[in-house]
C-alpha cells in the first residue's frame, strides 16, 4: 500500500507546525497585560508573595528561558498548574475533556445524519420545490449563530415543552445523553447547513458526471447510478470540508458549553480568558489546535481510503 | 552562417513528486534527455511523437519558460541567458493548442495586441490602433475584432488571436504547440494555410510541434521524431516520410489514418504502449515495442544519433556498432 | 475550471440570488443609515416602568428588562453588526491577498514560509485564537478588528494563492512570459484580475462568518460592550429572561438570520454569475 | 434483404433554452445491419453525439427532447419505449464506449466490480460467476494479466488500457450494438490503430454492429462499411463508405475529404472551407451549408435539398451535385 505510506512520515511534517502551535501560544499567553500573581493574590499582596508566586510559576525568568522550559514541560506531559483551580492543567483538560469530545462527535454524527438524505433528495430532485426549498434552507442555516440557535431550542424544547434539561452535563450515562441532545442538536444545525450545501452541490456534479453517464448508458436504474456511483465520489470533498471545518466546528462549541453550561473544554477556556489564568488558556488552546491537526490527519487518511486516486 | 537557433545537449529533469527519506535521492523524471539540433533562419522544423515524449517540455525549454538542468540553447549564435534573455524575447514567440486558455479571458482582443505593441515599443503610441487592425486582418480578422472579449470568439478566431500576438513583436522564430489540434478539421486548414502564408511572407523560422504526423508533412522542411525524451529520428520531412529509418517512425507513418476508399487498418501495428518516464527500459527506450529489436538494444546505453540514408536516426539497425 | 467573464455584447441576466441578496443588503444599509428616524425609542434610554412587555402595538418586539424598546435597539444594531461585517472582512481581505498572490506567484522558500504560518494559524480552531488575540488586546471592536485581521487572512491567502499557482501556469501567462513581460505587468494585469474574482466571491460568504463571530465575540462579553445596542449582547442579555421574555432574544436574532442570508445569497448570485464555484 | 437491426427515420432532436426552442439534429435518418460498421461524421456541434445519445434515450431531459421521428431497433420502436423497456435494452442489448475513458469510468470503483455490476445486474450471474466472465472479458479485449488488472483502479490504467476496458464493460452483456463516441480521439495514434483493430476483430468475431462516431474520414476509411456525414443537425451525405469516400458528391464531404492533410502529398497550402460551422441560434436558412460553398446557387438559399438517392444507397442532398450526378447516372 505505497498510497498509505504518508502515514509513517506525516507526523514528521507536522512537527513543525506543532512547534508553530506552541510558539503562537506560548507568546500570545505572555503578552496578555496584567500581572497574574498579583491578580492572583489581590491588590493588597506584599511583594514578597508576589515575587514568591512569580518564582513558583517560573514568571521571573526571560521569556526565551520560560519557553524552553515550557517546551521541556510539554515532553514531559506537563502544561503547568491552574492558577485558579490549583491543579495540573493536564488533569484538568483530562476532566473537561468528555463534554467537548461527546459533543463534538455527537453533532458531527448528526449533522452527517441531517445533511446526507436532505442533500439527497434535493439534488436527485434538481430545480423542483424540495430543492429549492433545502437550498434555501440550508442557506438561511449558514447565517444561524450557534449560541443563539442554542437559546432557541431551550425556549422550544425545554421551556415550553420540558423535554430537556435546559444545561449542565447529567449524571450517569442516560441522563448525560439526554443532556447532550440540545447541545448537539445545536452544533449539528448550523454545520449541517454547510455540509448539505456543499454535498448537494458535488452530488449534482456527479450526477451529470461522465461516469455516471456511463452507467446509465450500461442500463444501470437510477438508484443503482446514485447510490453506487453518485454518492461514494461526492463524500470525497465532503469528508475534506468536514476537516476544514473542524477548527471551525470547535470554536463553535466553545460559545455553546457556555449556552448551556457545560463543565467542558471551551468554558475553561472562557473562564480561563477572563480569569487570566495563563496555563490554563494556553493548555487548552493547545490542546484545541493539537487536535485539530490530529482530526485534518485522520480525514487525509479517510480520503486516501474513500479515494484510491489521492496521493498525499 | 550560423543558426538561428541551436540546441546542444538539452535536458529538463522534473522531480517526480512523492516524499523522500532525509538522505535518499529525490526521484527525477528526465522529461527531455540530450536533445541537439539547430534551425536555420526561415525553415520550419517539425516536432512529432507521442503524448508524454517530451515535445512541448522541449519547446518550453527553447523559449526559456521552463528551467533546464543541463545543455544549452544559442540563439543567433549567441548562448541564452540571464543577460541575454530579453533578446530572445524580442525575436521568438509562441503559440498554443487551447486557443481559449491561450488568451486572458479578461481583456479585450485589441488589448492583448496593444500591449504587445506598447511593451516592446514596436510602433509610436499614436499609431497602436492602425496597427491592431493591421494584425487582426493579417490574420483573417477585422479591426471590429479588437472590441470582442476572447469567450465570444469561436476557437478558430481566437486561434488567430493568438497568432496575432505572435506576429506583433515581429519574429524571427514561432514556435507552434499543436496549435492545430484543437480545432475541426475545416478550421485546422484555414489555420495551417494561414501559418504557411505568414511563414513566407515574414520569413519565419518556425518549430512545429505536433502529433499528427500528415501535418507535418504539408508544414515542415525538416522533422524531428521523439521518443520518451529523446529524438530517434531526424532529416527532410521527404525524405523521413518516403523511407523513414527507425522502426518507431515507420510504425507512426504506417499508423496514419489515410482517407483511401480502399483503406484498411495497418498490419504489424506497434504493440503496447510507451513506458512510462518514470522508469525507462534500459538500452534503447523503444526495445519493449520494437519489431526489429535485438539482444544488444536491451541494455547498455540509448543509441545516439547516427547517419542512415539521407537523414539520421539513433538505431542500432544503421551503424551497427554501439557509440 | 475557466472563470466565465461577463461579457457586455450580450444582455446580462442577473441571478435571482444576487437580486435577493442585494435587496436584503440594501434595506440593512438603510436602516443602517437612517436608524434615529426609523427607530421610535432611544435604543439605550431605560424606562423602569416598562420592562419586559411583550411585543404590542406600542413596542413591536417587546421591552427588555430595563425598559428598552427591543424593535428601535435591533434597528440600532444593524448600523453596529453591519460595519463589524464589513470592515472585519476589509482587513483580512487585503492582507491575505496580498500574501498569497506573492506567495504564489513567487514561489520556493518565500512560499514555503508563508504556507508554514497558514498551516500553524489554520491549525488553531478560528474562534480559541480570536478569544485568545481579544483577551490580550482587552475587550473591545478594535481589539475585534485585529483580531479578524490577524486570524482571517489566511482563507484569502490559501485561496488567491491555488488561483494564481493554476493562472501561473495557465497558457495566456506563459503566453506573457514568453513575450518578455515584465513580472510586474503579469502579476497586475493578467493574474491578479483573474485570480481576484474567487477572492471577491468568498469574501461575500466570510461577512457571514464575520457577523457570527462578532455577534459570539460580543455574545461572550469580549466584544462590543454594554450598552450599546448589538446584536449578540442583545442575546446575552436575554438569556436571562427566556423563560419569561422569549422577545428578547428571538428578535436580534432573527435579524442575525436575515442579514447573514443576505449576504450569503449575494454571494450564491456573485459566484453563478462570475462563473465562480467554491 | 432482412431488416436492418437499427433505423432511424426522420429523427428530430429539439433544445429548449430560456423558452426558445432550437432544432439541434433535424429529420435524421440511417440505418445499421447486423455486423455493419456505420461512421458517423462530423465537425464539432454537427449533432451526431446528440444523435447517438438520443438513440440510447440518454438526453438531459432538462434541456433537450425528441421532437419527431422513430428509431426502430430490433423491431421495437425506442422514441416510445418506457424507461424500464430502455434499462434491459441500454447496455444489455446495446453497449457504449465514449471518447474520454478516464472519466468515464467510475474512479473509486475496481475495473472489475464495474464489469461484474453489469453482469450481475443483466444476466442474473452470482457474483462468483461475475468475476469469472470479467476475468475473461478483459483477456478477450487484450488487457495483459487480467486475473490482476481487474482489481486495480481506473487510474491505474493507461489510456489504451482504459479503452479496451470500456470496451469490455459496453460489451459484457454480448450487445448486438455498439455506440463508440470518438473512441480513439484521446488516443496516441499507435495506440489509436491498435483499439480500432480491436473493434474490426470483435465486429468479425462475433457480428456486433457498431456505430463509430468520428470528425476523422482516415479512421473510417480504415474501419467503416458505410458512412453518414453530418452537417449542422441534417444529413448531408450517407453511402458504402467506397462511394462516398472515392465520389463524394456533398460539396461538403468532398472538402471535408480534401482539406484533412495526408502524408503522402507533397507540402504546400492546403483546399479549405471559409468560414465556420453555424450555431443551433443562428441556422443559415435553406442548405445549411450554402454560406461556406463555393458552389452555391440561388435556390441553395431559399430551400433545404432532400436526399436524393443517386446510386443503390448512395445518397446526398444537394441542389447542384445531386441532380447532375443523376444525369450522369442516366446518360
Amino acid at each position: 500500500m505505497d498510497r498509505f505510506r504518508f502515514v509513517l512520515y506525516r507526523p514528521l511534517q507536522l512537527l513543525p507546525v506543532l512547534l508553530g502551535i506552541s510558539i503562537i501560544t506560548f507568546v500570545l499567553i505572555r503578552s496578555i497585560p496584567g500581572d497574574p500573581a498579583r491578580l492572583l493574590l489581590g491588590t493588597k499582596s506584599t511583594p514578597e508573595a508576589i515575587a514568591r508566586i512569580r518564582a513558583q510559576f517560573g514568571l521571573d525568568e526571560p521569556l526565551w528561558v520560560q519557553y524552553l522550559y515550557f517546551l521541556k514541560n510539554l515532553f514531559n506531559g506537563e502544561m503547568g498548574t491552574s492558577i485558579l483551580y490549583r491543579i495540573d492543567v493536564v488533569r484538568l483538560i483530562g476532566e473537561r475533556i468528555g463534554p467537548t469530545l461527546s459533543l463534538v462527535l455527537g453533532s458531527v454524527i448528526l449533522a452527517i445524519a441531517i445533511a446526507v438524505p436532505l442533500a439527497t433528495a434535493a439534488a436527485r430532485n434538481r430545480g423542483s420545490l424540495i430543492d429549492h426549498t433545502i437550498r434555501i434552507i440550508s442557506t438561511a442555516g449558514l447565517g444561524f449563530p450557534a449560541f443563539w440557535l442554542g437559546i432557541m431550542l431551550i425556549i422550544l424544547f425545554s421551556v415550553k415543552f420540558d423535554m430537556f434539561p435546559v444545561s449542565g452535563y447529567g449524571d450517569g450515562f442516560a441522563d448525560r445523553l439526554h443532556h447532550m441532545v440540545l447541545p448537539c442538536l445545536t452544533v449539528a444545525l448550523a454545520l449541517s447547513a454547510v455540509l448539505t450545501r456543499n454535498l448537494r452541490a458535488s452530488m449534482i456534479a456527479e450526477l451529470s458526471s461522465d461516469h455516471a453517464t456511463a452507467a446509465r448508458a450500461r442500463g444501470l436504474p437510477e438508484g443503482m447510478v446514485f447510490w453506487r456511483h453518485v454518492l461514494p465520489n461526492s463524500l470525497v470533498p465532503t469528508i475534506n470540508l468536514l476537516a476544514v471545518n473542524i477548527g471551525w466546528l470547535i470554536g463553535g462549541t466553545v460559545v455553546v458549553e457556555t449556552v448551556f453550561s457545560l463543565p467542558g473544554m471551551g468554558q475553561l477556556l472562557v473562564r480561563g480568558i477572563f480569569t487570566r489564568d495563563y496555563m490554563v488558556v494556553q493548555g487548552v488552546a493547545m490542546a484545541f489546535a493539537c487536535a485539530a491537526v490530529l482530526i485534518n490527519f485522520l480525514a487525509d487518511i479517510l480520503t486516501a481510503a474513500a479515494d484510491p486516486r489521492v496521493k498525499i | 552562417m550560423t543558426a538561428l537557433l541551436e540546441v546542444a545537449g538539452l535536458e529538463v529533469a522534473f522531480a517526480a513528486g512523492g516524499f523522500t527519506w532525509p538522505g535518499q535521492a529525490a526521484r527525477q523524471v528526465k522529461a527531455v534527455n540530450g536533445v541537439s539540433f539547430a534551425l536555420n533562419a526561415g525553415e520550419t522544423l517539425g516536432l512529432v511523437g507521442e503524448s508524454g515524449c517530451g515535445k512541448t517540455t522541449l519547446a518550453r525549454a527553447i523559449l526559456a519558460l521552463t528551467e533546464k538542468s543541463a545543455g544549452e540553447v544559442l540563439f543567433e549564435g549567441e548562448r541564452v541567458d540571464r543577460t541575454s534573455l530579453m533578446r530572445l524575447r524580442r525575436n521568438a514567440a509562441m503559440i498554443f493548442q487551447d486557443p481559449f486558455n491561450a488568451l486572458n479571458p479578461r481583456m479585450r482582443v485589441g488589448d492583448i495586441l496593444a500591449e504587445v505593441l506598447r511593451v516592446h515599443r514596436k510602433v509610436p503610441p499614436d499609431r497602436i490602433a492602425a496597427r491592431v487592425e493591421e494584425l487582426l486582418v493579417l490574420v483573417g480578422l477585422s479591426g471590429e475584432h479588437a472590441r470582442r472579449k476572447p469567450a465570444t470568439l469561436s476557437g478558430g478566431q481566437c486561434q488567430r488571436v493568438g497568432i496575432a500576438r505572435a506576429l506583433a513583436v515581429e519574429p524571427k522564430l514561432i514556435v507552434a504547440d499543436e496549435c492545430v489540434s484543437a480545432l475541426d478539421v475545416s478550421i485546422q486548414a484555414q489555420i495551417i494555410n494561414l501559418l504557411i502564408d505568414i511563414r513566407s511572407r515574414m520569413k519565419l523560422a518556425m518549430i512545429f510541434i505536433a502529433h499528427d504526423l500528415a501535418v507535418v508533412r504539408r508544414l515542415c522542411d525538416r522533422v524531428c521524431v521523439m521518443y520518451l525524451g529523446r529524438i530517434v529520428e531526424e532529416g527532410a520531412t521527404a525524405d523521413v516520410f518516403s523511407a523513414p529509418k527507425h522502426p518507431y517512425t515507420q510504425a507512426l507513418i504506417r499508423a496514419i489514418p489515410e482517407i483511401d476508399p480502399a483503406g484498411s487498418l495497418p498490419r504489424n501495428m506497434l504493440p503496447g504502449e510507451p513506458p512510462s518516464p518514470l522508469d525507462l527500459p534500459p538500452g534503447c527506450a523503444f526495445h519493449p515495442r520494437c519489431p526489429q529489436a535485438m539482444d544488444i538494444c536491451r541494455s547498455g546505453d540509448a543509441p545516439v544519433l547516427r547517419p542512415a540514408g539521407e537523414q539520421r536516426a539513433a538505431c542500432l539497425l544503421y551503424g551497427g556498432v554501439r557509440h | 475550471m475557466k472563470a466565465g467573464s461577463i461579457s457586455l455584447a450580450m444582455p446580462v441576466r442577473l441571478p435571482v440570488p444576487l437580486i435577493l441578496g442585494l435587496c436584503i443588503i440594501g434595506g440593512a444599509v438603510i436602516l443602517a443609515l437612517f436608524a434615529p428616524f426609523i427607530a421610535p425609542y432611544d435604543p439605550i434610554l431605560q424606562d423602569t416602568t416598562n420592562t419586559l412587555k411583550p411585543p404590542s402595538r406600542a413596542h413591536p418586539f417587546g421591552t427588555d428588562n430595563f425598559g428598552r424598546d427591543v424593535f428601535s435597539r435591533v434597528i440600532w444594531g444593524t448600523r453596529v453588526d453591519l460595519q463589524m461585517g464589513l470592515i472585519g472582512v476589509l482587513f483580512p481581505f487585503i492582507i491575505g491577498n496580498t500574501i498569497g498572490a506573492i506567495s504564489g506567484y513567487v514561489g520556493g522558500i518565500v512560499d514555503t514560509i508563508f504556507m508554514r504560518i497558514v498551516d500553524i494559524v489554520l491549525a488553531f480552531p478560528f474562534l480559541v485564537l480570536m478569544l485568545a488575540i481579544i483577551a490580550i488586546l482587552g475587550p473591545g471592536i478594535g481589539s475585534f478588528y485585529i483580531a479578524m485581521a490577524l486570524v482571517g487572512w489566511v482563507s484569502y491567502a490559501r485561496l488567491i494563492r491555488a488561483q494564481t499557482l493554476v493562472l501561473k501556469h495557465s497558457d495566456f501567462v506563459t503566453a506573457a512570459r514568453s513575450l518578455g513581460f515584465s513580472h510586474g505587468r503579469i502579476m497586475f494585469r493578467h493574474i491578479v484580475p483573474n485570480a481576484l474574482v474567487a477572492s471577491i466571491v468568498f469574501s461575500m460568504s466570510d461577512v457571514v462568518l464575520v457577523i457570527l463571530s462578532g455577534a459570539a465575540v460580543s455574545y461572550l462579553g469580549l466584544g462590543v460592550q454594554p450598552p450599546t445596542a448589538e446584536w449578540g449582547i442583545m442575546i446575552a442579555e436575554g438569556q436571562n429572561f427566556i423563560t419569561t421574555a422569549w422577545w428578547i432574544t428571538t428578535f436580534p436574532g432573527l435579524a442575525i438570520v436575515a442579514l447573514a442570508f443576505g449576504f450569503s445569497m449575494m454571494a450564491d448570485g456573485l459566484g453563478e454569475l462570475l462563473g465562480v464555484r467554491e | 434483404m432482412s431488416a436492418p437491426l437499427l433505423d432511424i427515420r426522420d429523427l428530430s432532436i429539439e433544445a429548449h433554452k430560456d423558452g426558445e426552442r432550437l432544432g439541434i439534429v433535424e429529420r435524421v435518418s440511417f440505418s445499421v445491419a447486423t455486423g455493419e460498421i456505420l461512421g458517423l461524421v462530423g465537425e464539432s456541434g454537427s449533432g451526431k453525439t446528440v444523435t447517438c445519445r438520443a438513440l440510447m434515450r440518454l438526453l438531459p431531459t432538462r434541456s433537450l427532447r425528441i421532437s419527431g421521428g422513430k428509431i426502430e431497433f430490433a423491431g421495437r420502436n425506442l422514441v416510445t419505449a418506457s424507461e424500464a423497456e430502455m434499462r434491459h435494452i441500454r447496455g444489455a442489448r446495446i453497449g457504449m464506449i465514449f471518447q474520454n475513458p478516464a472519466s468515464h469510468l467510475d474512479p473509486v470503483m475496481r475495473i472489475g466490480r464495474q464489469i461484474g455490476e453489469s453482469l450481475v445486474l443483466h444476466l442474473q450471474m452470482s457474483p462468483r460467476e461475475a468475476k469469472a466472465q470479467t476475468i475473461e472479458l478483459l483477456r478477450q479485449v487484450g488487457i495483459p494479466d487480467p486475473q490482476r488488472r481487474a482489481d486495480d483502479f481506473p487510474h491505474q490504467f493507461s489510456g489504451g488500457m482504459r479503452q479496451r476496458a470500456m470496451i469490455a464493460l459496453a460489451l459484457a452483456c454480448s450487445p448486438e450494438l455498439l455506440i463508440a463516441d470518438e473512441p480513439t480521439t484521446a488516443l496516441d495514434v499507435t495506440v489509436q490503430a491498435q483499439i480500432l483493430r480491436l473493434l474490426v476483430e470483435l465486429r468479425d468475431k462475433r457480428g456486433l454492429s457498431i456505430i463509430l462516431i468520428t470528425h476523422d474520414l482516415g479512421v473510417v476509411a480504415q474501419t467503416c462499411d458505410s458512412v453518414a456525414v453530418m452537417y449542422a443537425g441534417r444529413i448531408c451525405e450517407k453511402g458504402p463508405k467506397r462511394d462516398v469516400l472515392a465520389e463524394p458528391l456533398h460539396p461538403y464531404t468532398s472538402r471535408l475529404i480534401a482539406c484533412q492533410p495526408s502524408a503522402s502529398a507533397e507540402a504546400g497550402l492546403l483546399p479549405s472551407i471559409p468560414g465556420q460551422p453555424p450555431s443551433p441560434s443562428a441556422w443559415p436558412s435553406g442548405c445549411r451549408f450554402h454560406p461556406r460553398c463555393e458552389r452555391a446557387i440561388g435556390l441553395c438559399r431559399s430551400s433545404a435539398p432532400e436526399l436524393v438517392t443517386v446510386r443503390s444507397n448512395h445518397v446526398a442532398a444537394c441542389h447542384v451535385t445531386a441532380p447532375a450526378r443523376l444525369a450522369d447516372e442516366a446518360a
